[in-house]
C-alpha cells in the first residue's frame, strides 16, 4: 500500500488542486491539507534518501529512455524541503493576508499547481517532461502575477506570459535538437551524447530559454513589474519559488551537456555580474519597496550565477555547491521579504519607500522580519546566504578569478546601501504627522514570514550538514 | 528529381515560409488571422507528408482550429473594447509601443545569425537516426494498446499526457481568475465571426472526421484530436446561442474540467498503491484503463477548450451583457 | 534532398519567423501569432525527427511529443488572450 | 616608619580638599586650613635617618621616602604651605570662590608635599602634575582679564613643561632600568635626557628664557597663593633636578653652559623686564625669576664639574630655603599691608615688609649674603674661565634684587591689591612669623642639619658664550610674545589657519562633486532603463544571447575537432546498464508481460 | 587542564537570552526590563569573574562544531579574550544602570535594550571567538546590532549617521570576509594561534601574506577608526549617550582594536609581521591617526563629537602598541585597551548627563557646569586628566609604557609622539576643564537656575568609572589588575 514519496509529492498537490478547484468552499481547509501532505511526503523522501543516497521511480515501470523516471537525490531532496517549507509558511501567510474571497478561490488551486509543476521539475529526468513541467508551472505563475487584478499586475502578468512562452519554445527547439542526435531523451542518454552540432545548438536554445525564465540578466526585464505587482503571498512565490525551477533545471543541464567552452561559463558569470550591478543600481533608484525587493531578487540570480561560473569550467564540480546553498538561502529570505512587504504595505496603505517614514503605523515585526531577510540577502553571517557567498568567493580565490570576488563585493555593498534606504524609512520618526498609533499587532501573517527569514538565517548554522545532504546521491555523478 | 513528390514538398514548404511571413506583415490583424489558419492547415499537410498523421491532426483540429478561435474571439473583443467594431480598422489594436528600426534590424539579424546557426546544426544531425521505435515496438505488446503514439501517450509517457492535461487545467483556471468580474463584449455577433469562423474550421471538422474513419479502426483515435473535434461542437452550441452558461453551471463544468485529469491521476494513484508504481498498469486491466481515461480525458478536453473559447467564468452579479442580448 | 531536409529547414525557418516576430512584433495579438509560429516551427523539428526513410514506420515518440505540445501552446495561448482582452478593458476603463 | 605614614601625610591636604565639598564641612575645615601641612611638617621634623618605604602594589611599584636633602625640603616647603595656609583662610573669608579655591589649594599643597617625598618617578611625575594642574585654578581665581591671560599661559607653560618631563622620565627610566630617582641619578644619562628634564624642571623654576609664565601668574594669583607658587612650588623645579638628573656624577659641559649662561641672563634680564611692570605681585614674580638664575649657577657649574657637586649641594639648598621664606614672607606681606585699613598698621606692616626684602637683596649677615658667598666659594670649584663673571653677576645681583623690590614697594604703594574685608591682624600673623624665620635662617638652619649647613667653597669655569644664543633667546622671546599677546588658542590657530582653508577648500570641491556624481548616479541609470524598457532590448537580448552562444559553442566545436582529442568533459561516468539496457522494464514486469503474451497465446 | 568547555558559551548566551526576551516585553514593562537587564549583566559579571579565575590557573576553555566543512564555529577563552570580556561586562553593567536611566521615559525602549543585549552578545563573541571565522560573524553581528541603537532617536540626522556608519563598517566587514576568505583559501586554516598560523605562507608566498596584512588589519581598521577609516565615528555621535559610551568604550571601536590584535599577533604573529614589514606601515598610520584625531578634536565644539575625535586619536594607541613590536609597548596597547574604555565612557556618560541634566552640549556652553554638576564634571575631569596622561591616572600607566615600548623597539619618534599627542589631549580637554571649573555659568539669576536633578541612575555610573580609572592606575601593579593580566597576555603573546 506505500506509495513512494516521489510520487506522492507530485499527485499530492495535484489533488489538492483539484479538490480546491471543485470544493471552493473547503479550499483553503485541503490546500492546506495537501501542502502538509507533500511536506510529508518530502520528509519521508529525505529520510530515504539519507539511507539510500538516491531514489529511482521508473514510472509505467518503462526504463528510460522509453518511460519517465523520477529520481530524487540530495539537491533536489533539498530543493523539494525548500519548496515545502517556503510553500507552507506562505500558505499559512496567505490565509490572513488574502482576504478576498474570490481571489482566494483562484489562489490554492493556481498555487498548487504550482507547487505540483516545481516538485515535478526537481524529480525529473526527462527533458521533454521538463517542458511540460515548466508550462504547468507557467501558467500557474502568471495565474498568481495577474491575482491581484490591476492593470499593472495584468500588463506585467502578459509580459510575463510572453517570456514564459518563448522561454518554454526555446527549450522545446532545443529538445527537438536533442532527439535529433541522440535520439532520447532522458538524462542518462545526454550524459552519455557526444558534442555536436546538435548538441550545441540545442544547449544554446535550451540555455537561453531557461536564463529568460529565471530572469537572468538582460533577460530579467519582465520579472521586476510581475514579481512586484503581484499580491504579497503570490510574490513571494513567485520570486522565492518559481524563478528556481528554472535555475535548477540550468544547473542540471549545464552539469550533465557538455559545456564545451570555458567562455560560455565566463559568459554566464558576466551575465550574473551584470545583473547583480544593474539589478543593484534600479534597486537603489527605485521608489516602491516591492519593486526594490524585485530588483534584489535579480540581483541575487545573478549572484547564483556568478557562484556557479565561480570557478569556471574546472570547478563547476564543486561550483554547483555554492550555487544550490544560494538558491536555498533567497527562496527562504525572499519569500520572507515578500511577504513582510506585503504586511507593511497592507498596514501603512502604500509602499513608496521615500513616505514610510511618514506613517503614524508602523508593523513592527513585519519590518523586523523585512531586516532579517536582508541579513540573509545581504549575505552577513551567520545567514545561509553568508554560506552561499563564503562559498562563492572561496572558489572564485582558490581558483583565482578574483573578478567575481570583487563584483560579489561590489553587490554586497549595493546591496547594504539599497536595503538601508529601506531601514531608514523605517526607523526615522520625525517626519510623522501625528503620534504614532498602534498597528494591528501579531498576527498570523507575521509569525510566517519571520519564521522563514529566522530560518534562512539560522540553517547557516546547519551549512556542514546542508552541503552534505545536496552532496547525497551524487547529483551530478562526482562518484559511484 | 527522381521522387516525384520533391516539388510538392518544396512548393509545400515555400508557401508555409511564405505564410508565415504574411502572418507577421499583413497590416490587417484578421487577414493575419486568417492567413495564420492557412498557414497551419498547410503545416498540417506537409506533416501527413512526414507520415505523421495524429499530429497533422492534433494540429489542425487544436492548433489551428481551436487556437483560429480564440484569437478571432480575442480580436472581435478588442474590437468591441475600442469602439471599433464592424469598421474594419486596419491599425494595431492592442499595440505597444514602437522599437526604433535599428533594434528592429539588429533583431532581424540576431535571428539571421540564429538561423544559420540551427541550420548548421540541423544539415550536421543524424538523419533518419537514432529513435526509440524499436524500443516502442518491443515494448507495444506490453502496453494493452496497439497504435503507437497512442502507446506512447497513455503507457510509457503517460505522465507527460498526465501534466499535459493539468495544464489544460491550469490554463482554464488561469482564465476564469483573468476574466473574472470582467463586463465582457457581447458575444461576436454570429454574422461576422460565423463566417470567418465556420469557413476556417470546417475544413478541419472535415479532415477530422475523415480521419477518423478513415483511422478508426485500426487505432482508438487520439484523445486530443477526439476532444478537439467535440470541442468544435462546442464552440458551434456558444456561437449559436444554443447553449448560454449559466452560473448555475459552474460546479458541473468544474466537475468536468478535472474529471479527465482527476481519473488520470487517480487511476496511475491506485495502480501505485497496488504495489506498483504509478503508471504501471497491470497488463490485463491495461486496455480497459487506457481506454477508460481516454474517454474522460476526451470529455475533459472539450469542455475544457470550449471553456477556453468562452473565456469568462459564468457569474451572474454584474450585469453582463454578453449574456443577455441575442 | 529527402522531405527531412526540406521540412528540417523549413520549420527551422518558421521558429526563426516567429522568434523575430515574437521580437518586434508591435502589437500584442501578433505577437501570440509570432509565438504560435515558433511552436509549430518546433514541431516541425520533432515531427521531421521521427521521419524514417519513406519506407520505415516513423518513430511514435516525437509524434506524442509533438501533440503534447500543442494541446500545451494552446493553453498557452488561451491564457495570454485572455491576458490580453482583460488588459485592454482595464485600459479602456481607465481611459474612460 | 610605614609607608602609611608618608600617604597619610600626601593625603591629608586631599582628603580636606574633598571634604570641603561638602557645604557643612567647610567652616571646620577652613579653619583648619593652616593644619593641612603639619603632618608633612612633623614628617619632616621627626625623621632623622634616611627612609625608602616601597608598595608593590601603586601604580607601577609605589617608593617614597625621605633624604637628607628631601627632608629639608619639605620642613620649609611644609612651613611655608602652614603659613599661606593661615592667611588663606582669613584672605578667602568672604570670597564667592572660596571653596574652589580652597580645594585647588589643598590638591597643589599635597602635590607639593608628596613630590618632594616620592622616590620613584611615578609617584613625582604624579605629585608634579597634581601640583601643577592644580595651581592653574589659584591663578585663574580672580577672573579678570589678566587672571584670565596669565592663566592661559601658566595651562601652556605647565602642559609643555610635562610632556617635556614625562619623556625625559620615561628616557631616564630606560636609561637607567628603574624608574627609581635614586637609580636614574646614579645613572649616566644621556645628553637628551638630562636636556629634557632639565627643560622639564626648568620651566617651573622659571629660568630664562622659561620664565614667561611666572611673573603674570604671580601678579595675578591671590596673595597666599603667590606666596605657596613663589615659595614652595618653583623649588619643585630645583627639587626635581637634583632628585633626578646625575649631578655629581657625569658632566655635561654643554647643559651646564648653556644652564649657567640662562642663570646669568636671568639674573639681570628679569631686572630689565621687571622694572617695566606695574604690578607689585609681578615685579615680586620677576625677582623670583632673578633669584632663580643664581640657582641656575649653582646648576650650571655642577653640570660642568661634577667634582664640585658636594659643596654646590648644601649651599643651593640653603638658597631655596632662603628664598621660599623671604619670598613666601614678601607675597604674604604685599597682602597684609594692602589689607590693614589703619594707617598705623600700614607703616609697622611696610616697616617689616622691609626685612624680608633686606633678606633677599643680599643684606650682610643675612641669609641672604650668606647663601651667594657660600655659593661664589662653591662655584670657585667649577670653571675657572667663569669665575670672574659669576663673581660679577652674583655681586651685581644684588643690585638688581634691590632694584626690583623697591619697584615692588614703589608698586605696592601706588596701586595696592585689592584686599578682603576680614580681620587685617590675622593676614598680618603669618606674613611676620615668615619674615622672622627668613631672617632667623642662618641661625635655624644648622639644627636642622648640621651636616649640611657648612658651606663649602670651590670654584671652576667653562667655555662657550655663543652669540647663537643670544640669538635664540631673542627670537624665542619674540615668538612667545607674540603667543603670548594673542593667546595659545589664537597661536595655534594662526599656526592651523592655511590647512584649515584648504581642508575647507577640498570639502566645498568634492560636495559640488558628490552632488554631480550623484546626479549622474541617477540619471544614466534612469536613461539606461527607459530605454532598454522602450526599446524592449530585453527582447532583443534573448536574441542576441542565442546567437552568441550558439556562436561560441561552433566555434569551441571547431577547436575540438581541430584537436581530436575527445575532450568532452563530463562529470559523470556513463552508468553501462542505463544505457544499455535492453530491459524496458523491471524484471517483474517482462515477467507479467510473458504471462501475458502466453495466455494470449493459449 | 581542561574543563567543562561550555562556560564560554553560558557567558555568551546570558546576554544573546536576553535580547529576544527583551524585545518581547512590552513597552510599559518597565521593571520587569531593568530586573532582567540588570540581573543578566550581574550574572554575567560574576561569570566572567569565574572564567577569569579558572584561565589564570591555566584551564583552557574550547568549544566549537563545524559550520562549514572544516570550518569551525569556535569559542575559546584565552587570556586575551577575558581582558576585553571583563571590559565589557564590567562596563556593560554600568552603562545598563546609565541607560536605564537615561532612557526613563523614552519610546522605544524594548528595541533598545534588545539591541543592547545583542550588541554586548556580539561584543563577547568577537572577544572569545577562536578563530577569524568566528570572529567575521560576532563582527557582522556587531554592525548590526549598533546600527539601530545609533539611529535610535529616529531623526533624519541620526539617519544619515547610521547610512554612513552602517556603509562604513559593513564595507569593512566585507572586506574583513574578503580577508578572512584568502587565509582560509591560503592558509588553511582560520585560527587563532600564538605566534600565528601563516609561516609557510610567507615563505612561500610573501606579497600574499603582506596584501593579506593590508586586507585584515584595513578591515578591522575601520571598527578601529583609523585614519582613513574613521569618518563614521564623528558622525554617529548622534546615538543616545550610552550607546556612544558604548561605542567607544566597549563595543565598536575596541572590537576593531581587540581585530588588529589577534590579527597581528595570532593570525600572523608578531615576528612574521615584522618580518614582513609591515609593522612599521602600521605604526605610521596609528601615529598618523593619533595626531589627526587629536588636532580634530581640537576644532570642535560639539562635545561628543570633541569625545569622538579623542576616541579616534586614543584608540590608536592601542594600534601602536601592537605595530611597535615590542613587548613592552604591547603591554601599554592592551592596557590602553582597558584604561582607554574606562575613560572614555566616564566622559560620554559624563557628557550624556550635561546634555540631559543641563542641557548643554557644546564645549561653547559648559561654563560653569561644574558648580551644577561637581559629581559628573569631578568624574570627567578625572578622565579628562587621565587621558591627559597624569599619574596615577589609568592614561598614566599605558602611555608610559607605550613609550617604554617605542624605546625598547628602537623608536625614539614615540616619544615625541606621544609628547604631541598629550599636548593636543591638553589643548582640547583642558578649555573644557577650564569653563567648567573656572567661569561662571552665564545665568545668574538665581541659585544656579538651569540646575536639574538627575536621578542616581545617572550620576553614579560615570563616578563610579571615574574611580575605576583611579584604582586601575593607582593599582596598577596590584594582583588582578589590567595591567597584570596585561603582563601575563603578553607573556603567551610573545610566546616567552
Amino acid at each position: 500500500m506505500m506509495i513512494d514519496p516521489l510520487t506522492l509529492s507530485i499527485f499530492v498537490p495535484l489533488f489538492g488542486a483539484i479538490l480546491t478547484f471543485v470544493f471552493p468552499r473547503v479550499a483553503t481547509v485541503s490546500a492546506l491539507l495537501a501542502v502538509l501532505g507533500t511536506c510529508g511526503a518530502v520528509f519521508v523522501l529525505a529520510l530515504k534518501i539519507l539511507a539510500a543516497g538516491e531514489v529511482l521511480v521508473p514510472l509505467g515501470g518503462w526504463a528510460p529512455p522509453l518511460g519517465i523516471t523520477l529520481r530524487a537525490d540530495g539537491l533536489s531532496v533539498a530543493m523539494l524541503a525548500m519548496t515545502a517549507l517556503v510553500g507552507l509558511l506562505v500558505s499559512l501567510g496567505a490565509l490572513e493576508s488574502l482576504r478576498d474571497l474570490r481571489q482566494r478561490q483562484y489562489f490554492w488551486p493556481l498555487w498548487l499547481l504550482l507547487l505540483t509543476g516545481m516538485n515535478g521539475v526537481y524529480l525529473s529526468t526527462d527533458l521533454f517532461n521538463l517542458y511540460v513541467m515548466i508550462e504547468v508551472i507557467a501558467l500557474g505563475a502568471v495565474g498568481l502575477t495577474v491575482l491581484s487584478g490591476t492593470r499593472e499586475a495584468v500588463r506585467a502578468g502578459l509580459e510575463y506570459m510572453y517570456a514564459s512562452i518563448l522561454g518554454a519554445l526555446l527549450f522545446l527547439m532545443g529538445v527537438g535538437f536533442i532527439y535529433l542526435q541522440i535520439g532520447r531523451l532522458d538524462f542518462a542518454g545526454l550524459i552519455a551524447a557526444e558534442a555536436s552540432g546538435a548538441t550545441s545548438a540545442a544547449l544554446a536554445l535550451m540555455v537561453v530559454g531557461l536564463l529568460l525564465k529565471t530572469a537572468l540578466f538582460p533577460l530579467h526585464f519582465w520579472l521586476p513589474a510581475a514579481h512586484a505587482n503581484a499580491t504579497a503571498p503570490a510574490s513571494a512565490l513567485l520570486s522565492g519559488l518559481v524563478v528556481k525551477a528554472a535555475l535548477y533545471i540550468f544547473l542540471r543541464l549545464s552539469t550533465y551537456m557538455p559545456l564545451p567552452d570555458e567562455t560560455l561559463v565566463t559568459l554566464i558569470g558576466a551575465l550574473g555580474a551584470g545583473a547583480v550591478l544593474w539589478g543593484g543600481v534600479q534597486a537603489l533608484r527605485t521608489e516602491r519597496l516591492k519593486l526594490l525587493v524585485a530588483w534584489s531578487t535579480v540581483v541575487q540570480i545573478g549572484l547564483i550565477f556568478i557562484a556557479f561560473a565561480r570557478a569556471g569550467q574546472a570547478g563547476l564540480t564543486e561550483s554547483w555547491k555554492a550555487a544550490a546553498v544560494l538558491i536555498l538561502a533567497h527562496g527562504m529570505a525572499k519569500a520572507a521579504m515578500f511577504l513582510a512587504a506585503g504586511r507593511i504595505k497592507d498596514e501603512v496603505g502604500h509602499d513608496r519607500i521615500a513616505d514610510l517614514d511618514k506613517s503614524e503605523i508602523r508593523p513592527t515585526l513585519a519590518q523586523f522580519t523585512f531586516a532579517i531577510a536582508a541579513i540573509s540577502l545581504i549575505g552577513l553571517p551567520p545567514s545561509l546566504g553568508f554560506i552561499g557567498k563564503w562559498s562563492l568567493m572561496e572558489g572564485a580565490m582558490a581558483a583565482g578569478y578574483w573578478h567575481w570576488v570583487a563584483v560579489t563585493m561590489i553587490g554586497t555593498l549595493m546591496s547594504v546601501a539599497y536595503f538601508s534606504r529601506v531601514f531608514a524609512g523605517f526607523l526615522r520618526f520625525d517626519r510623522m504627522r501625528g503620534e504614532l498609533s498602534e498597528h494591528k499587532g501579531w498576527a498570523l501573517a507575521d509569525v510566517a514570514p519571520l519564521t522563514l527569514a529566522a530560518a534562512a538565517i539560522s540553517l547557516g548554522l546547519m551549512a556542514a550538514p546542508i552541503l552534505s545532504f545536496i552532496e547525497l546521491g551524487y547529483p551530478f555523478g562526482a562518484a559511484p | 528529381m527522381s521522387d516525384p513528390f520533391l516539388l510538392f514538398d518544396l512548393l509545400l514548404a515555400g508557401a508555409v515560409i511564405a505564410l508565415a511571413i504574411a502572418t507577421l506583415t499583413v497590416r490587417d490583424l484578421f487577414a493575419a488571422i486568417i492567413l495564420f489558419v492557412i498557414f497551419g492547415l498547410l503545416s498540417a499537410l506537409a506533416w501527413v507528408r512526414l507520415s505523421a498523421p495524429d499530429v497533422a491532426l492534433a494540429e489542425a483540429a487544436i492548433g489551428t482550429g481551436v487556437t483560429g478561435a480564440l484569437l478571432l474571439k480575442t480580436l472581435h473583443h478588442l474590437r468591441y473594447v475600442t469602439g471599433s467594431l464592424g469598421t474594419n480598422a486596419v491599425e494595431s489594436l492592442s499595440p505597444v509601443q514602437p522599437v526604433p528600426a535599428g533594434v528592429s534590424w539588429a533583431n532581424a539579424a540576431f535571428c539571421g545569425l540564429i538561423t544559420l546557426g540551427l541550420a548548421t546544426a540541423f544539415l550536421g544531425a543524424p538523419h533518419a537516426g537514432p529513435g526509440l521505435e524499436g524500443l516502442v515496438a518491443e515494448a507495444m505488446p506490453a502496453s494493452g494498446v496497439s497504435h503507437p503514439v497512442t502507446g506512447v501517450l497513455l503507457n510509457f509517457r503517460a505522465y507527460d499526457t498526465l501534466m499535459e492535461v493539468v495544464v489544460l487545467l491550469a490554463a482554464v483556471i488561469a482564465v476564469w481568475q483573468i476574466e473574472r468580474g470582467l463586463s465582457d463584449a457581447p458575444a461576436p455577433a454570429l454574422g461576422e465571426v460565423w463566417e470567418g469562423f465556420a469557413r476556417l474550421t470546417l475544413p478541419a471538422i472535415i479532415v477530422v472526421g475523415t480521419y477518423l474513419l478513415w483511422k478508426g479502426s485500426e487505432a482508438p483515435g487520439g484523445a486530443f484530436q477526439g476532444g478537439a473535434v467535440l470541442a468544435a461542437v462546442g464552440l458551434m452550441l456558444l456561437l449559436s446561442r444554443l447553449y448560454v452558461p449559466r452560473p448555475a453551471h459552474r460546479a458541473v463544468a468544474r466537475w468536468a474540467f478535472v474529471l479527465g485529469t482527476g481519473v488520470f491521476a487517480g487511476v496511475a494513484l491506485l495502480v501505485a498503491s497496488g504495489g506498483r508504481v504509478a503508471f504501471e498498469y497491470p497488463l490485463e486491466h491495461a486496455k480497459t484503463l487506457i481506454l477508460l481515461i481516454e474517454g474522460l480525458v476526451t470529455i475533459s478536453i472539450a469542455v475544457t477548450l470550449a471553456a477556453l473559447f468562452h473565456g469568462r467564468e459564468p457569474v451572474a452579479v454584474p450585469a453582463e451583457r454578453g449574456d443577455n442580448d441575442a | 534532398m529527402t522531405p527531412d531536409l526540406i521540412y528540417g529547414l523549413t520549420g527551422i525557418a518558421v521558429f526563426a519567423i516567429g522568434l523575430v516576430g515574437a521580437l518586434c512584433a508591435q502589437d500584442r495579438l501578433r505577437r501570440v501569432l509570432a509565438l504560435k509560429l515558433c511552436s509549430v516551427g518546433a514541431g516541425f523539428l520533432l515531427v521531421v525527427g521521427a521521419w524514417r526513410t519513406p519506407s520505415a514506420a516513423p518513430d511514435p515518440v516525437p509524434h506524442a511529443l509533438v501533440i503534447t505540445g500543442i494541446v500545451v501552446m494552446v493553453s498557452a495561448t488561451a491564457v495570454a488572450l485572455a491576458l490580453i482582452r482583460r488588459l485592454k478593458s482595464l485600459e479602456a476603463e481607465d481611459d474612460d | 616608619m610605614a609607608l602609611s605614614v608618608y600617604l597619610f601625610a600626601v593625603g591629608w591636604p586631599l582628603a580636606m580638599a574633598f571634604a570641603l565639598l561638602f557645604e557643612a564641612a567647610r567652616p571646620v575645615l577652613w579653619r583648619m586650613m593652616p593644619l593641612a601641612a603639619l603632618p608633612a611638617l612633623m614628617l619632616g621634623l621627626l625623621t632623622s635617618e634616611q627612609q625608602l618605604l616601597q608598595g608593590e602594589w601603586f601604580v607601577l611599584g609605589l617608593s617614597m621616602g625621605l633624604d637628607e636633602i628631601s627632608r629639608l625640603f619639605v620642613i620649609f616647603t611644609a612651613a611655608l604651605w602652614i603659613a599661606a595656609g593661615s592667611a588663606a583662610r582669613h584672605w578667602m573669608h568672604d570670597d564667592p570662590r572660596a571653596t574652589g579655591f580652597g580645594v585647588l589649594f589643598l590638591m597643589a599643597m599635597s602635590g607639593n608635599l608628596g613630590l618632594i617625598l616620592s622616590k620613584d618617578a611615578m609617584a613625582f611625575y604624579g605629585a608634579f602634575a597634581l601640583m601643577s594642574f592644580a595651581s592653574y585654578g589659584l591663578v585663574l581665581h580672580n577672573r579678570d582679564d589678566s587672571a584670565q591671560r596669565a592663566a592661559r599661559l601658566y595651562i601652556g607653560f605647565v602642559v609643555i613643561g610635562e610632556l617635556i618631563l614625562f619623556s625625559g622620565l620615561v628616557l631616564a627610566a630606560t636609561q637607567a632600568n628603574s624608574i627609581l630617582l635614586a637609580d636614574m641619578r646614579a645613572a649616566e644619562l644621556s645628553g637628551l635626557t638630562v636636556a629634557l628634564l632639565l627643560i622639564g624642571f626648568g620651566i617651573k623654576l622659571g629660568v630664562m628664557p622659561l620664565h614667561l609664565w611666572l611673573p603674570p601668574a604671580h601678579g595675578a594669583a591671590p596673595v597666599p597663593a603667590s606666596a605657596v607658587l613663589s615659595g614652595a612650588m618653583i623649588k619643585a623645579g630645583l627639587f626635581g633636578i637634583i632628585s633626578a638628573v646625575p649631578l655629581g656624577v657625569v658632566a655635561y659641559a654643554d647643559h651646564g653652559t648653556i644652564v649657567m649662561a640662562a642663570g646669568m641672563v636671568t639674573i639681570f634680564a628679569a631686572l630689565l623686564l621687571g622694572v617695566q611692570e606695574r604690578n607689585a605681585k609681578t615685579v615680586l614674580g620677576f625677582s623670583s625669576v632673578s633669584q632663580m638664575g643664581i640657582i641656575a649657577l649653582g646648576l650650571g657649574a655642577a653640570l660642568l664639574t661634577p667634582e664640585a657637586w658636594p659643596a654646590i649641594t648644601p649651599v643651593l639648598v640653603f638658597l631655596a630655603a632662603h628664598h621660599a621664606l623671604a619670598k613666601g614672607a614678601l607675597f604674604l606681606g604685599v597682602g597684609a599691608w594692602a589689607a590693614q585699613t589703619g594707617q598705623i598698621a600700614r607703616i609697622v606692616l611696610g616697616v617689616a615688609f622691609l626685612v624680608p626684602a633686606l633678606v633677599l637683596a643680599g643684606l650682610p649677615y643675612t641669609s641672604g649674603a650668606r647663601g651667594k658667598e657660600a655659593l661664589k666659594s662653591a662655584l670657585a670649584l667649577g670653571s675657572d674661565v667663569w669665575l670672574p663673571w659669576i663673581t660679577l653677576a652674583l655681586t651685581l645681583s644684588g643690585i638688581a634684587t634691590t632694584l626690583l623690590l623697591a619697584r615692588a614697594g614703589a608698586m605696592l604703594l601706588r596701586n595696592p591689591p585689592k584686599a578682603p574685608e576680614t580681620r587685617p591682624e590675622a593676614l598680618a600673623l603669618p606674613f611676620l612669623t615668615l619674615a622672622g624665620g627668613a631672617f632667623a635662617l642662618p641661625v635655624i638652619w644648622p639644627t636642622l642639619d648640621a651636616h649640611l649647613a657648612g658651606p663649602i667653597a670651590s670654584a671652576s669655569t667653562g667655555a662657550f658664550w655663543p652669540v647663537a644664543m643670544g640669538l635664540g633667546i631673542a627670537l624665542t622671546v619674540a615668538l612667545t610674545a607674540y603667543a603670548q599677546e594673542i593667546g595659545p588658542r589664537a597661536f595655534f590657530d594662526v599656526l592651523t589657519a592655511p590647512t584649515r582653508a584648504m581642508a575647507e577648500r577640498l570639502r566645498t570641491l568634492s560636495a559640488a562633486k558628490r552632488r554631480a556624481v550623484r546626479r549622474t548616479g541617477i540619471a544614466v541609470p534612469r536613461i539606461l532603463a527607459d530605454h532598454a524598457q522602450r526599446w524592449r532590448l530585453g527582447q532583443t537580448a534573448i536574441a542576441a544571447l542565442v546567437a552568441v552562444v550558439l556562436v561560441i559553442e561552433v566555434s569551441s566545436d571547431l577547436r575540438m575537432s581541430a584537436d581530436k582529442t575527445p575532450a568532452v568533459l563530463r562529470n559523470a561516468p556513463v552508468q553501462d546498464t542505463e544505457i544499455e539496457t535492453p530491459d524496458l522494464r523491471t524484471d517483474r514486469q517482462i515477467e507479467d508481460a510473458d504471462a501475458a503474451r502466453e495466455a494470449f497465446d493459449e | 587542564m581542561t574543563e567543562t568547555p561550555f562556560l564560554p558559551l553560558f557567558i555568551l548566551l546570558t546576554s544573546l537570552l536576553a535580547s529576544p526576551i527583551l524585545f518581547a516585553l512590552p513597552e510599559s514593562a518597565a521593571r520587569l526590563r531593568t530586573g532582567i537587564n540588570l540581573g543578566v549583566a550581574a550574572l554575567k559579571v560574576a561569570l566572567v569573574a569565574w572564567l577569569g579565575w579558572k584561565v589564570s590557573q591555566g584551564v583552557i576553555y574550547d568549544v566549537s562544531f563545524t559550520m562549514l566543512p572544516g570550518l569551525e564555529f569556535k569559542l575559546q577563552a584565552d587570556p586575551l579574550a577575558i581582558l576585553f570580556i571583563s571590559l565589557s561586562a564590567i562596563l556593560w553593567l554600568i552603562t545598563t544602570v546609565y541607560s536605564v536611566g537615561y532612557l526613563e521615559r523614552g519610546p522605544h525602549r524594548a528595541r533598545f535594550f534588545g539591541f543592547f543585549s545583542l550588541c554586548v552578545a556580539a561584543t563577547v563573541g568577537i572577544a572569545m571567538a577562536g578563530n577569524l571565522f568566528t570572529f567575521l560573524i560576532f563582527y557582522e553581528l556587531l554592525t548590526l546590532a549598533t546600527y539601530p541603537l545609533v539611529i535610535h532617536r529616529g531623526t533624519a540626522e541620526a539617519l544619515r549617521a547610521g547610512r554612513i556608519y552602517l556603509i562604513y563598517t559593513l564595507a569593512g566587514g566585507l572586506v574583513l570576509l574578503l580577508g578572512t576568505l584568502a587565509l582560509w583559501v591560503l592558509a588553511g586554516t582560520t585560527d587563532f594561534s600564538p605566534g600565528g598560523v601563516l609561516d609557510q605562507v610567507v615563505t612561500e608566498n610573501r606579497l600574499a601574506a603582506q596584501m593579506l596584512f593590508v586586507v585584515l588589519v584595513g578591515a578591522v581598521g575601520v571598527k578601529a577608526a583609523l585614519v582613513p577609516f574613521h569618518a563614521w565615528l564623528p558622525i554617529a555621535m548622534v546615538a543616545p549617550a550610552p550607546v556612544s559610551a558604548l561605542l567607544h568604550a566597549v563595543a565598536v571601536v575596541k572590537a576593531g582594536a581587540f581585530g588588529i590584535m589577534r590579527v597581528v599577533y595570532e593570525v600572523f604573529g608578531i615576528e612574521t609581521a615584522q618580518a614582513l614589514g609591515m609593522t612599521a606601515p602600521l605604526a605610521a598610520m596609528a601615529a598618523i591617526t593619533i595626531l589627526y584625531g587629536s588636532l580634530k578634536a581640537i576644532t570642535q565644539d560639539d562635545i561628543k563629537k570633541r569625545l569622538a575625535y579623542s576616541t579616534v586619536s586614543q584608540v590608536s594607541y592601542i594600534t601602536l602598541g601592537v605595530a611597535l613590536a615590542s613587548p613592552i609597548a604591547a603591554i601599554g596597547a592592551l592596557a590602553h585597551l582597558i584604561h582607554q574604555g574606562l575613560m572614555k565612557i566616564t566622559m560620554f556618560m559624563a557628557a550624556g548627563n550635561l546634555a540631559e541634566g543641563l542641557g548643554v552640549k557644546k564645549v561653547s556652553q559648559m561654563d560653569g557646569v561644574g558648580r551644577a554638576m561637581p559629581g559628573t564634571m569631578l568624574a570627567f575631569s578625572t578622565a579628562a586628566l587621565a587621558m591627559i596622561g597624569l599619574p596615577p591616572l589609568a592614561g598614566f600607566v599605558s602611555k608610559w609604557y607605550l613609550a617604554q615600548g617605542g624605546l625598547d623597539a628602537g623608536a625614539g619618534w614615540v616619544i615625541a609622539l606621544l609628547l604631541g599627542s598629550s599636548l593636543l589631549n591638553a589643548l582640547y580637554f583642558l578649555p573644557m576643564l577650564h569653563r567648567a571649573w573656572f567661569r561662571d555659568g552665564k545665568e545668574q539669576d538665581g541659585d544656579a537656575p538651569a540646575k536639574q536633578r538627575i536621578g542616581w541612575m545617572l550620576a553614579a555610573p560615570p563616578i563610579t568609572t571615574a574611580l575605576m580609572v583611579l584604582a586601575v592606575g593607582g593599582f596598577a601593579n596590584a594582583p588582578f589588575s589590567p595591567l597584570e593580566w596585561t603582563r601575563f597576555v603578553v607573556a603567551i603573546e610573545y610566546q616567552e
